[in-house]
C-alpha cells in the first residue's frame, strides 16, 4: 500500500504554518547544533536529523495533547515536533542543570514523560517495545491515546521490531510505528542489509495495516499519519507507516558521510521537505516572503536564547550527584 | 496477629490479586497465565476475575514482553511480567539492562520504572542447563535495578506487594522448588518492605547467610549444628538490592564467623560481593574467613547425581560452619 | 506459494522405504520412550513429536551426508530422521555416559556434532542462528553442504527469526528454515499469538522463497525440501518452507493438552503421518503386509534392546564429573 | 628481541589479520567493519586483502551476529563477531549466556565453541550511559566462557591470537580508552596464553590488581606513591576467565595489602571476587582490608564532570592504597 505524495484534502493555512514552523525550527536547531559541536560546546554523540525533518513534522502535526512519542538516537527532530522546549534541550546538550534531564541524559536520552516524550534512545530498535507498552498501558487505563514509536530502517531488521509490533497486531493496540528509511544504517546501504528494501511489507506480513510515504513530504507524512491515527482512535490499531527520506549528511557530526552517492544526495536534497514545508505554506496556505522571514527570524532567535539561557545555566553540582546517585 | 497456612504460589497470587484488586495500572502478561493460569499456577483464577485486558498471554517473545512492560511502566502503568525461567531472560537482557535499569538516570529522575519482572530459577529434576540457572549476580550487579528473592509464602506476599508499589525495576526472583512449600502468612494486609534482612533462626556462634532456597538448606544446616552444640544465626537478606547491610554486620559483628551460602555457581557470585563488604567493614573483627558455599563453575547437568553435586548441600554448609569455627579443618565430617 | 500435497514425480521404493522406516522409528521411539517417563526412568522434559512425524522424515531424507541440522526442544524426531543411533538416544535420556551427551544434556539437547546434528534447543529459536551459522561456515569453507533449521510457529514472532533469517537472506547462505507450525505453543492457540497464521509469509517479507506445505505428508514434505535444497546448492538459498502439522497429544508428556480442540485433533489423526508413510510405501512401493510387519518388529526391537543397552550403561562417576568440570 | 611501537588498534590488527592468513577458518562480521574498516579502525584493509566472504559487514541484528558466529564455531569455523559497544552485547545474551557457553557441557565434551566477541566497553567522552559500561561481571559469572581484557598493545596482540587458536568461546572486551595508546609490540609471532597474569611494575609494599583502561590509573597511581615512598606492584591478570589466583595470591602473599581497581561499579563486581579469593586463601597473611577501588553503583551520566566522578580516578587508588598502608587513614590527602 503506498499513498499520493501530496493531500488530497486541502490543509489549513493552520496546519501549513505549524508544519512549516517545526521543520524549520528543526533545521536550525541541527544546523547551530553542529556548530556548537564543532566549537567543542557539544560533546558526546550528535545525529542530526537534517534532511528528515518532514517526517518527525507531518507525524507530529497529526497527534494531539495526550498522545504519545518515543524516538531514536536521532531524536531532536522528534522532540521539537512534539513541542520541546528549546531552551531545555540545549541546557541538555550542553551537560546543564536545567536540561530535560539535568545533563545526565544528552543527546540520545532526551524525554519528557510528562508530555508523553518517552524519550530518545541510544539502542537501536529500542524504542518499539517501548512505545508498544505505553499504548498498552493506554488501552489498560481506557485512554483513546496513541503512541508514535519512530525508528528507522536499521531496526527493521533486529528482532525487537517484529516482536513489539506483533505483540501490539494481537492486542490491536493505537499504536503506529513510523520507519524512517533514511536508507542506511551508518555507512550500510539499506541493499545491504536487506533483500527487501519495502520495509512496510514486513508489517503486512504479520496482518499489520501498512503504509509507504515520501517522508520528504511533510503535507504526505501528515496525512497518511492523521489516517493512521484514526484508525488506531478506532480499535484498528496498530499501523505501519514506512516513510522513505534521505540524510543531509554523514551518520554523525564526525561522520563525513563520504559513502553516500552525490546523485542520491541531490536528488534528496531537490526535495528538501523543509523547502517542501515553506513552498506548501507560501503556495497553499498563502503566506508571503515577509511572513516566512519574520518566522524564520523568530525561530533564529528562540535559538539563539536558548544558548543564552543554557549558558547561563549551571551543572548539576558533584554534592547533588552524590545524593542523586544513593540506592541505586 | 492471625496467620493462615499458604503455599508460596498461593501467596504470590494474593498478592498479585490484592495489588490488582487495590490499583487498576497493575496489569499482567506471560505465556500461558491466562487461560492456563501459568506454569506455576501463580495467576491461577486471575483472568475469570480481571478479565482478558489485565491478564493477557503472550507470544514467545521474552526481548518484546519485557520491552513492552518497561514502556507501559514509564508510561505510568504497573506491569508484571511473568518469564518462565530467569534462564530466558536473557532473551530480553538489553531492555532489563538498557532501558530499565537506566531510564531514572538517564532522565535526571523524572522517568520511573514501576516494572516487576516476576520469574524462577535454580537447579532441580534435571532439567538441565538451560532451565537451572541461578542467575541474580547478573542483576545484582546492574545499578538500578531490585532484586528480590523471597524464601518463605509470607516474604513472597509482602515482598510481590511491595514490589507493586515501589517505582523501580524489580527483578523478582522466585524459585521452582519452592512453590509448593507451605508456611504461615500474616492475615490482612502484609507487606515487607525492601532492604530489611530477617533472621530466620537466631544463634550467636556463626552466621549463615543464605536467600531462596538457600535459605531451607541453611535452616537444615543449623538443625544439625545445633545437635552438635553450635548455635547458627540464619539471615535471609531478602532482598539483595537493596541489601540489608547493617543487619548482616550487625550479625557477623556478634558471631564473628560467616558463612555465605547461593545456589549460583561461586565465581563472580553475589556472595562473593557479600564477603568483600563484610571483610571491608569488619577486618578486624573476623575469627576466620569468611567462608562461600556456592555451586560449582560449571552449567548444571540433566544427569540427577551431577545436578546435585554441582549445587550446594546441607551437609557443605555444615562443614563450612565447622570450619569457620576452627572445628575439623580437614572436613572430615563431611566425608 | 504452497505446493500439492503428494509427490509429482513417483518416489522411489527405496525412498519410500526409508520414509516409512524412518517415521515409524520415531513413532516407537516417542510411544516407547513415554512410557519410560511415566515409570519414572526418564526425567526432565520430554517433548513428544508424535503427529508431527511426516516432517523429519521427509526433510532428512531429502538431505545427504555432510548436510547439517539444528533442531528444537522437541527434537527426537529430528535426530532419529538424520540417522542417530538409538541406543545412544535412549541412554542419553536414561542420564548414562553412553548417551550423546553422556548424561550431561539430556531429551533438549541430544546432539551429534560429528555427524551433523547441532542440536536440540532449550531455548526456543535459538536453532535458527545457530544453523545460519553453520551455514555461513559452509560457504566460507566452499563446501556445498546444506544446513536446515527445524524451528515452530512459536519461535516465528521471536525476534531470532527475523534477525538470522535476515542474515541468511542477505548472504545468500544454503540454508532451509522448516517451520513445524502444530499451531500450539503449550496451550496458546496461534490465533492468539499472531494475526498472520500463514508463517510461510515472514519470509516472502524479507525476500526469502517460501513455502507452505502439508507437514502431515512425508512425502510432500520430501519433495519441497528436495527442491529447496536443490535452490540452495544452487545459490539461491535461504528457502523457507512452512509444515503444517498438530500434536497428537500435549505439549510434553506431563500435559495433557485438554485444551486441543476434540475435532481437529480427529482431523489431524486421520491424516496421521505415519500412516501415510506406510501407505505410500504399500500404495506406491508394492509393499505387502508382511514386510511392514517385519520392519515394525524389527523397529520394536532395536527400541528394546536399546533399552537394555542403556540399562545396562553406567552414569558419569561424580570423579570423572569433577574433572570434566575444571576450567569451566 | 626486536620491538615495533604500535597503537592498540593496531596491535589488535595484526593478530587478526596473521591468524586470518593461518587459518582459512577465521572470519570475522560486524557492523561497518568491511568497506569502513569498523568503527575503531581494527579492521581496516582487511577487507582488501581477505575479501567479502571472510569480512563481512552486518545489519543491527546483535542476537543475530552473536547466535550466527556460535553457530558457525560449532560447525568449525573460527569466527570473530565484533560488537560496537559491550552495552548491545544485551541483545545477544541469550546467545551467550545459553548457547556459547554451555554447548560444550550440555554435549557431554563433544561440541567446542570457538568462538570470540570482540567489542569494547568503558566510559568517557560523554556518550551516557548506554555506551559507557563496563559490563565483565557479567560474563565473568557464567560458566564456560573466557573473558580477556587487554591493557596494552602486546597483550591485545598476543592474547587476540591465542584467542583464535583455543576452543572455547570467548569474550574480548577491549576498552575505547585504549585504541590509540602505544605500546611496543614484539616481532615475529607473539602469542599471550590465556590465565598469565603480568607485573605491570614491581613493588613490595602493596599490590594494586587492575585490568583494561585502569593498568595505566593503576601505574600512575604507582608512580605517585613511589613519590611517596610506597613501591606498588601493579599486576594485571590480563584475562578474568581463566584468573591467575597464583600469581595474584603470590604477590599480595608478599605485600601483605591489596588494592582492586575496577572500573565497573562496585556491586557485584569482579573486584568483589577477587577480594573473596584473596581473603579466603590469604586471611592470616593480609595486613589491612583489601580495598576495592570501583565506580559508582550508577549508570554513567552524560555530564562530563558527572562521568569523571563516576569512574575511579588516579587519586582515588592513591588513596586506597595509603589507607592499606595505614597511612592516612581519614583520607585526607586525596582531598
Ligand atoms: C543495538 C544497537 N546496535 C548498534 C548501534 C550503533 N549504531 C548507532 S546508530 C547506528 C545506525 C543506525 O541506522 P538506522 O537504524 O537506520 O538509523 P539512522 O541512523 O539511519 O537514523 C548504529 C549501528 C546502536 N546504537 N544500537
Ligand atoms: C525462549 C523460550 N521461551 C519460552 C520457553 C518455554 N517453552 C518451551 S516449549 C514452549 C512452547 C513452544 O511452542 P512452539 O515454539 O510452537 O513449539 P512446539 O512446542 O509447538 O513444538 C515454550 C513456551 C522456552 N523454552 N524458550
Ligand atoms: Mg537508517
Ligand atoms: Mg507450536
Amino acid at each position: 500500500m503506498s499513498t499520493p505524495s501530496s493531500s488530497a484534502n486541502a490543509p489549513s493555512r493552520e496546519l501549513l504554518e505549524k508544519i512549516f514552523r517545526t521543520a524549520y525550527k528543526i533545521r536550525v536547531f541541527e544546523t547551530e547544533g553542529i556548530k556548537l559541536y564543532r566549537q567543542g560546546l557539544i560533546r558526546g554523540y550528535f545525529h542530526p536529523y537534517l534532511g528528515q525533518e518532514g517526517i518527525a513534522t507531518g507525524v507530529c502535526a497529526a497527534l494531539r495533547e495526550g498522545d504519545f512519542i518515543a524516538s531514536t538516537h536521532r531524536g531532536h527532530g522528534h522532540c521539537i515536533a512534539w513541542g520541546a522546549d528549546v531552551n531545555r534541550m540545549v541546557a541538555e546538550l550542553l551537560q546543564k542543570e536545567s536540561g530535560y534531564c539535568k545533563g545526565f541524559g544528552g543527546s540520545m536520552h532526551i524525554a519528557d514523560i510528562k508530555a508523553g516524550n518517552l524519550g530518545a534512545n541510544g539502542i537501536v530498535g529500542a524504542g518499539t517495545p517501548l512505545g508498544v507498552g505505553a499504548a498498552l498501558a493506554n488501552q489498560i487505563k481506557g485512554s483513546d491515546a496513541v503512541t508514535v514509536t519512530f525508528t528507522t530502517d536499521g531496526a527493521s531488521n533486529n528482532g525487537t521490531f517484529l516482536e513489539s509490533l506483533n505483540l501490539a497486531a494481537i492486542w490491536n493496540l493505537a499504536f503506529v510505528l513510523v520507519i524512517e528509511n533514511n536508507q542506511y544504517a551508518v555507512s550500510t546501504k539499506i541493499e545491504e542489509s536487506t533483500r527487501e528494501t519495502d520495509l512496510y511489507k514486513r508489517g503486512i506480513a504479520i496482518g499489520v495495516p501498512s503504509f509507504q510515504v515520501d517522508g520528504n513530504d511533510p503535507i504526505a507524512v501528515h496525512d497518511i499519519t492523521r489516517e493512521a491515527v484514526e484508525m488506531c482512535r478506532r480499535g484498528e490499531g496498530p499501523v505501519l507507516i514506512e516513510a522513505r527520506t534521505f540524510r543531509h549528511m554523514g551518520h554523525h557530526v564526525n561522520d563525513p558521510g563520504k559513502y553516500m552517492p552525490e546523485d542520491k544526495l541531490a536528488y534528496y536534497k531537490a526535495r528538501d521537505p523543509v523547502d517542501r514545508a515553506r513552498a506548501a505554506f507560501m503556495d497553499m496556505g498563502g503566506a508571503d516572503k515577509a511572513e516566512i522571514e519574520k518566522i524564520e527570524a523568530e525561530i533564529a532567535a528562540e535559538f539563539e536564547s536558548a544558548v543564552e539561557f543554557s549558558t547561563a545555566s549551571s551543572e548539576v553540582s558533584i554534592e547533588d550527584f552524590r545524593e542523586f546517585a544513593v540506592g541505586y | 496477629m492471625a496467620f493462615r497456612e499458604l503455599m508460596y504460589r498461593e501467596a504470590l497470587r494474593e498478592a498479585i490479586d490484592e495489588e490488582m484488586a487495590r490499583s487498576p495500572e497493575v496489569f499482567i502478561i506471560g505465556e500461558g497465565i491466562a487461560e492456563r493460569g501459568g506454569s506455576y499456577k501463580v495467576t491461577e483464577g486471575l483472568l475469570a476475575k480481571y478479565g482478558p485486558k489485565r491478564v493477557r498471554d503472550t507470544p514467545i517473545a521474552e526481548a518484546g514482553m519485557i520491552g513492552v512492560g518497561v514502556g507501559a511502566a514509564i508510561a505510568g502503568a504497573r506491569p508484571i511480567v511473568e518469564i518462565l525461567y530467569v534462564d530466558f531472560a536473557m532473551l530480553g537482557m538489553d531492555m532489563i539492562v538498557n532501558q530499565a535499569a537506566k531510564f531514572r538516570l538517564m532522565t535526571g529522575g523524572e522517568g520511573r520504572v514501576p516494572f516487576v519482572l516476576r520469574t524462577q530459577g535454580g537447579a532441580g529434576g534435571g532439567v538441565a542447563a538451560q532451565h537451572s540457572q541461578s542467575l541474580e549476580a547478573l542483576f545484582y550487579h546492574i545499578p538500578g535495578l531490585r532484586v528480590v528473592m523471597p524464601s518463605s509464602p509470607a516474604d513472597a506476599k509482602g515482598l510481590l506487594k511491595y514490589a507493586l508499589r515501589q517505582s523501580d525495576p524489580v527483578m523478582f526472583l522466585e524459585h521452582k522448588h519452592l512453590y509448593m512449600t507451605k508456611g504461615l502468612v500474616p492475615d490482612g494486609e502484609h507487606i515487607v518492605e525492601f532492604g530489611k534482612a530477617d533472621i530466620k533462626r537466631p544463634g550467636k556462634d556463626v552466621t549463615l547467610i543464605a536467600w531462596s532456597n538457600m535459605v531451607p538448606t541453611a535452616l537444615a544446616a543449623a538443625e544439625e549444628l545445633a545437635a552438635q552444640g553450635i548455635e547458627a544465626e540464619v539471615l535471609d537478606p531478602r532482598t539483595l538490592v537493596p541489601l540489608d547491610k547493617a543487619m548482616i554486620l550487625a550479625s557477623v559483628s556478634k558471631t564473628k564467623r560467616a558463612v555465605i551460602v547461593q545456589e549460583a555457581n561461586r565465581r563472580g557470585g553475589v556472595a562473593s560481593d557479600i564477603c568483600s563488604i563484610i571483610q571491608e567493614e569488619l577486618f578486624y573483627d573476623l575469627d576466620a574467613p569468611i567462608e562461600i558455599v556456592a555451586g560449582l563453575d560449571i552449567p548444571i547437568p540433566f544427569n540427577l547425581t551431577l545436578e546435585k553435586a554441582s549445587v550446594p548441600q546441607k551437609s557443605d554448609v555444615v562443614a563450612a560452619a565447622r570450619r569457620a569455627l576452627h572445628q575439623d579443618p580437614l572436613g572430615l565430617a563431611a566425608q
